[in-house]
């Protein structure tokens, strides 16, 4: 039986000492007309041997060059990662309730926090949330709990935020009746026009700065905060990880800095796997602590006076506050913000800029080489961190990526369902992975695809 | 010995080992001279005054770091772990190692649905496999956690008494002995929350439950087994009372481990169902998450289910977004949750096959009605001593809090010093001095008995040294850890100065 | 620098200490005119990142059908095995010197020692040698010292060893002036004629019996092992560990059991790799093991009386014995020991037996598949474990097995130049990893290619 | 506090954790009713009458065990280990991922290499590398580790010598401070050997070496830098002067890690040479192995290398076999030695570069000199203090074994306490109460500077507390093992009955 270490003789004696006769006697409580009589739909059990088979089946494939970014990037995972994450010792423990036999756990986490709220320039961190989206969310209803000022459930929510992150904050949030009002781009240049914001935007609980945005379109986070922070609305920082080691800090933004960040922890060390799992950071200040959801860990002493670490601030938390808790979060990414811990500290601040600083210039070069393609522009002239938007003059974007995908390459995101008024355009995005032969190969694709179609449109 | 002992020269936090300048030039990207000017294209305004403080240190050290923190921790991989409602089995490795397999950890989410068939083949059955073992009408995969599962489910009950313009009920009942993310997800969802209390047979009190119920009532949350380790015998009455209220029924399935393959919520008369595959379908816990908590539903809520989910026509597998499924609750990741979480319940579902499933069930109430009578036979209280146990079971040490002063915390520090994790304790509430134990189907006898015997010993420690024990423990990398003091002098980020 | 830790100023802080004012210093006394100018040849340095996107590049490639065994077997090997081997407490540390250090080390290998002895039905284990050829030739060096009754240097070595193993035997014994006497099969059997033995060899050291033999076919283990007693050999036993969970233990040959049995422990949990790591395993009885090379480990107990294990007859080894060791062998091939002790531990004996099971059962249906080819007849027709030798007709087994590997299938290991005398012939290996469906994809590969060849040549 | 210390209940070996009739069908065949059958086809003569006792435990049971176990070792991933003559380095970490992607596992080592390209181009590279940075004339990858690269290099000496027919040179001249490997090597080529000694300052006595010499030497063996930890600065006049005798010089690489890339073997004069990749290329020692010995051989060695080496032309790559090569002393393994740790080293020497190799030699050269220097400043005894260290060197503790009756072994022993391995001890045997130092590159100056406090520390142990530091160690999973009974009441395997 795979997994189950019984012997007969196990069982016999088992069963014995509880006095019945059968395993089946246990399930007397269960009445019978509600027991299953099978599970036809389910097949039969495989050895490892016929699963392991059959996944390296599924897992086959070509595997194109990716240019899609658009909340997750490709980057390079030192191997040392994943082989100290898949430890059973991090692999197989859960939440570190009993905080003297969870001291890896709980050190662990302790210096994430701190590698986080340094990087974000804040002064807390938690332990994580599920994503970058659902951790908007939370920000989202952290905000109207934290903002003193405002009695407000409107939150300001820009359109150049990423589109699946306003949708999950919408999920999450409307229950409350909180509503997420959009504020617009400037369609020149690709980010919200700090002049144009209204002068008397009514009580408002927060406004969402996206940095850089979905577009990879650099924001002005000084004037946004300070205009946000004049109308008394709370700041929650929407960041990318990688960016900050290049990029401001938003505990520095503007006069008094966001007030909450949060983020997709992905591009810390996690591999794409199909969309998960990632994890959600968020960070704010002191004086917001207590607002926010999610795990926290803290260094105490123990009875030796030796320091140790053990989980704080539970009064927030469900299973001591139960309905009246900051979130319902309980199970959170753990094993992920492992991987991201590792990952910052093989790279440290010196790795990580560079990182940050060659994935722009990548960014650069590409969006240079495409722009000259005939019947390619570049939507936007913007500052801009890895990612760049083209439109495409005439044709269809989904027939483009189809062909480019046909010469081996994922060009891209298509953003027509999301900004019809983009036109034909997609989102691309050059990581430090890329090499100048990938960016030439994407160029000279691209150009023959666009060859083809104008011909045959033609 | 003690006076011998030294303390490891390597147990620092890691900013501690960090020394400016070192760097592991093996992991960071190379740049060349122009690349590594500041870029002009950034206005200054934006860029980055200083350095983060990140740690730097050489790949060794990190690898030394990181490997000796992880030998502080135990786990199912070390030490029996039977952590009440939290299902710590055994891990199966093939899991792991084939859901990591290049193909699946270098696929984009928004790549092309062509160029991961057979990644969306293995969530797609995966959804096929939890609805037959549930009962359930549809699965969505995509909740990232229980309590996302939970969100889900009660989102889509308010979704479904909106479609029907029945938007009076504002309130959600929970037993008191209910999962604290039972509460705090249904007032997330809007909902007021009513406690309906637990009788001392562990059955929820089914008059309690009429009184509470009326035309306000959006639903009830439950979980059967309960929470309390016992099953829930009159749930077709209580159905069938929530049901003729309007209200509907939500199945917390973090205990689905004790009746996989006897009993399906679907035929209980659940509305909705979220599964907790880190418990029952054994994917790891990771010192905290990732899990995953598909929801399942009845007919009525399929319109609801939160997107994407997988479609099959044939051999053609796709996404199913909010265009297919306009009445969605809509989206609650990014991207489509914690995709390599189900890649390992896919496989460790599959290994099982249909055959394996219900002996899950068989071996985990087996363990754990085994546990439960040698340990009441050995002198200790059981809090429903009347029942069979189904997965877990609970120990109440009122008594030994009382006549010894020795807390439900003090023998759960000392298990520690005998090599085994501690039950959950002091869940659920309404138990004084609780263990909630839940040995899984994976634990041998042998270890059963010496976890048994170790409470013997323990309990025979309390009569006779019970300072010692109420300082326990010993043996670990840390003494009792001041939880008072972590909450009451804040120190939650390292800084550099000390 | 890639692996260094030091900071500039540890540097300087150090050279201080020293007292010189550069680490060129330190090399001073290198005799000037020997310092190398550069070392033009080799490439600059890669970060990870590059290097490993060119070993994916030269990882890449189609995976054939295998259906080569001839000394490297392909047998399913549980995940958990080389996600435990390679944790750093075993893959990081060294040769347990210190044994209260490494008692994790020591006490796998003592289990594997237990599991060997019991394996091959011996008294007692080495702790590995390097593969299964080098410790053949090892096992013939034992033979010539353990035997008490013979002064020769003689060994007779059956042709039906694998002949990998017997040059590599011939390179390293030879040196010592021991010869290696040929011992032919019969063509009809594959075997060696027990029957048609001499009855007065001479004064010969040792008897070496394959079993399987190199052909997948059974010795008559028993007669050969009492005649070779008969006459003052050692038995040397060189067998396949999988088979030994359904085949006699060589501890149980004839009256009086083998003296020496060793071979190749690739099969129990071990890749393919291109040919190795692997390891050579080694038992005998205890009235031998003083002559025994490798390490060898006992159990004690420590100053406060419990159990632990260390290494032990250490009296044996080059480092004591220096010139007098029973061999030059100091690394040996212990983590490849450590995934072959999970393997069996975790296969078990029932789990064992089903693998030589199935082989043999594959092994079964595929030859009598094939053998109904057009132009294939089976070489043999003994009893066998999990391969068989086919020969064709007409056609070159080259060409052949050209043709084969076109359709996706490595078809078995060419005999010609190893055995001419049959002809145009194969050795084909089925494990329990072969499927009916893969079975069947041989058999209509063959025929077609059979069919093709025959047409061509006709 | 041991008066409340419990030992594991999970320590116990393997077998005592098996139970008859448990199994783990997963990992096995699945066989259908006629399979299970005893095969017919094999006579009942040879088949096995009864099961072997092999552990019968379930998954975990052996995933908990071996995790367990692997706690229990020190290893360069949790421990400075600076064990002299082994340089225990950092083992990258990509090393074993990247030679462990499933294209390079599953490859069968007698598959036309038309299926393995990239695998045969991994192989020739590092010949490539290895003979530039050795400054040889050609290189086989194939021997299995040092010894049996020594084995490889004396047979090809022998090979030579008879090659020209000069068959009456018997004797291998041997330093006294050599490796046992370089004496045992020797013999089991067919030589004698002939030792001399070393003199004071850790050179070789070259009047002894001029005495020893004569037509009946076939060659000699030496490390350089010496196994004493010292550069043999008259290299060249050694070279000279085995030459005019008509014999070769033999190259033991063992010590390769603190000449790389600053001088070359070849270009001091030496015929042949072993490299032990698992130390200077940083693969993994796996516990006891498996390593890597390459070989590599001047011009008038190259037709006498083992086979098989590999060939390129241009873009294709062959094995070269006996065929090819027919004066190689042959094969020595079955395929072509420890190819996963040569991928292993080849991936290591890549991302180091060309100039990643000089800079190995210059820190570990640098740490050994800081740590010696600072012993000695400490009051330790260096065996060579009028020399530089090179990437080790030696103390000597006979004047504490003398004073103070704790030896070598003592101080090694508590240093475990203090979570350090320890250096090697008694060898080279012609220094007493010897440590063999090696700190390697890859460790920081703490980490040095903690070694060094704790050997000061101990020293006064030693003259405070003498007997607590002969009974050391006390923090272990053991104390102080009894080496004399595991030898006498000999128990090698493990036997039921116990
Ligand atoms: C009974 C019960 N309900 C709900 C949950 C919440 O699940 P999760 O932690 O996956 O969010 C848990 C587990 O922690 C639980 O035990
Ligand atoms: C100086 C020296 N020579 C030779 C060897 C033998 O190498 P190996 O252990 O790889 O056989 C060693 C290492 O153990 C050594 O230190």
């Amino acid at each position: 039986m795979p997994f189950i270490p019984h012997t007969e003789t196990d069982v016999q004696q088992m069963l014995t000492s509880i006095g019945v006769s059968d395993i089946a006697d246990l399930f007397d409580e269960i009445p019978a007309e509600l027991r299953i009589g099978s599970l036809d739909k389910i097949p039969t059990g495989l050895n490892e041997m016929a699963m392991s088979r059959l996944m390296h089946e599924r897992a086959a494939g070509p595997q194109p060059l990716c240019f899609i970014g658009a909340g997750a990037y490709e980057h390079h995972i030192p191997a040392a990662i994943w082989e100290i994450v898949t430890r059973g010792e991090f692999y197989s423990a859960y939440t570190p309730y009993q905080a003297e036999a969870s001291q890896g756990t709980l050190q662990l986490i302790y210096e994430y926090q701190t590698m986080m709220a340094h990087l974000t320039g804040m002064e807390a961190s938690n332990a994580s949330l599920y994503d970058g989206a659902s951790g908007l969310a939370e920000a989202v209803l952290m905000a109207v709990r934290a903002n003193r000022k405002s009695k407000s459930k409107r939150i300001l929510m820009p359109a150049t935020v990423n589109p699946a992150y306003r949708r999950v904050a919408q999920t999450i949030v409307e229950n409350q009746g909180i509503t997420l009002e959009v504020v617009d781009y400037q369609p020149g240049s690709g980010a919200i026009d700090t002049a144009s914001l209204p002068a008397e935007p009514g009580d408002v609980a927060a406004l969402v700065i996206p940095q850089p945005n979905f577009f990879g379109v650099l924001e002005e986070v000084n004037g946004l905060t300070d205009w946000a922070h004049a109308h008394g609305m709370l700041v929650i920082a929407v960041v990318n990880p990688t960016s900050l080691a290049l990029l401001t800090p938003p505990g520095e933004w503007g006069e008094q800095g966001a007030d909450i960040v949060c983020g997709e922890g992905q591009p810390l060390g996690v591999p794409l796997a199909g969309g998960g799992p990632y994890f959600g950071f968020m960070c704010c200040n002191l004086k917001h602590v207590r607002q926010m959801p999610g795990r926290i860990v803290g260094r105490t002493v123990d009875a030796d006076g030796k320091p140790g670490f053990a989980l704080t601030l539970q009064a927030r938390e469900q299973h001591i506050r139960r309905s009246k808790a900051t979130s319902n979060i309980c199970t959170n990414q753990g094993l992920v913000v492992a991987a991201a811990t590792i990952y910052m500290t093989l790279l440290g601040a010196q790795g990580l800029h560079k990182v940050a600083l060659k994935s722009h210039q990548n960014r650069q070069a590409l969006c240079e080489q495409l722009q000259m393609i005939d019947g390619v522009t570049s939507a936007f002239a913007s500052a801009s961190f890895h990612e760049f938007v083209i439109q495409f003059d005439g044709v269809s974007a989904d027939e483009v990526l189809d062909r480019l995908l046909a010469e081996g390459i994922l060009g891209g995101f298509n953003l027509s369902a999301d900004y019809p008024a983009l036109g034909e355009a997609i989102l691309v995005c050059a990581t430090e992975t890329k090499t100048e032969a990938d960016i030439s190969a994407y160029q000279s694709a691209l150009s023959r695809v666009m060859e083809t179609l104008k011909g045959s449109a033609a | 010995m003690t006076r011998n002992t030294i303390d490891s020269p390597q147990d620092g936090v890691i900013f501690e080992k960090s020394h400016r300048g070192r760097s592991n030039s093996c992991q960071a990207p190379q740049l060349n001279a122009t690349e590594t000017a500041v870029p002009l294209s950034i206005p200054a305004s934006l860029l980055r005054k200083s350095a983060p403080l990140l740690p730097e240190v050489s790949e060794m050290q990190a690898v030394r770091h990181f490997t000796r923190l992880s030998q502080k921790n135990f786990s199912i991989d070390t030490h029996f772990y039977p952590l009440g409602s939290c299902t710590m089995k055994y891990n199966p490795r093939a899991c792991n190692r084939l859901a990591m397999l290049p193909g699946f950890l270098n696929y984009h989410p928004l790549a092309p649905v062509e160029t991961g068939q057979g990644f969306m083949a293995c969530l797609y059955e995966l959804q096929e496999i939890l609805k037959e073992v549930t009962g359930m009408k549809a699965v969505s995969l995509t909740p990232m956690a229980g309590a996302q599962g939970e969100f889900a489910g009660m989102a889509m009950i308010r979704a479904y008494h909106d479609a029907r313009g029945d938007t009076a009920r504002c309130e959600v009942i929970c037993p008191d002995a209910a999962h604290g993310t039972n509460p705090a997800t249904a007032v997330m969802c809007g909902y007021k929350v009513k406690e309906i209390p637990t009788r001392a047979d562990g059955d929820i009190d089914i008059e309690a439950l009429k009184e509470a119920i009326g035309p306000q009532t959006a639903g009830i949350m439950l979980t059967n087994p309960s929470t309390v380790g016992v099953f829930e015998r009159r749930i077709t009455e209580i159905a069938k009372i929530v049901h003729d209220a309007g209200g509907l029924l939500y199945y917390d399935g973090a205990n689905l481990n004790a009746i996989l393959g006897k009993v399906r919520p679907g035929d209980m008369g659940f509305d909705v169902i979220h599964m907790n595959l880190h418990k029952t379908f054994s994917t790891p816990h990771g010192g905290g998450g990732p899990g995953a908590g598909p929801v399942g539903v009845s007919e009525r809520l399929m319109p609801f289910l939160p997107v994407p989910m997988v479609d099959s026509s044939g051999d053609h597998y796709r996404w199913l977004t909010r265009k297919d499924r306009p009445q969605s609750i809509g989206q609650l990741s990014a991207f489509a949750g914690n995709a390599g979480v189900l890649m390992r319940a896919y496989i460790y579902a599959r290994l099982l096959g249909r055959e394996g499933m219900p002996r899950i069930a068989e071996y985990s109430v087996l363990n754990a009605n085994y546990m439960m009578v040698e340990l009441q036979k050995r002198g200790f209280d059981l809090a429903f001593p009347s029942r069979r146990a189904t997965h877990e079971f609970i120990v109440t040490l009122k008594r030994q809090a009382k006549r010894l002063d020795v807390t439900a915390m003090d023998f759960a520090k000392r298990l520690l010093d005998y090599g085994y994790h501690a039950p959950t304790t002091y869940f659920p509430l309404l138990v004084p001095e609780c263990f909630l134990i839940e040995p899984t189907e994976t634990e041998d006898k042998e270890t059963l008995d010496g976890f048994i015997d170790a409470m013997a010993k323990i309990q025979h420690e309390a009569e006779t040294r019970a300072k010692m024990v109420r300082a326990a423990p010993y043996t670990l990398p840390s003494r009792r850890l001041d939880d008072v003091r972590a909450a009451r002098e804040l120190d939650i980020v390292w800084n550099s100065k000390e």
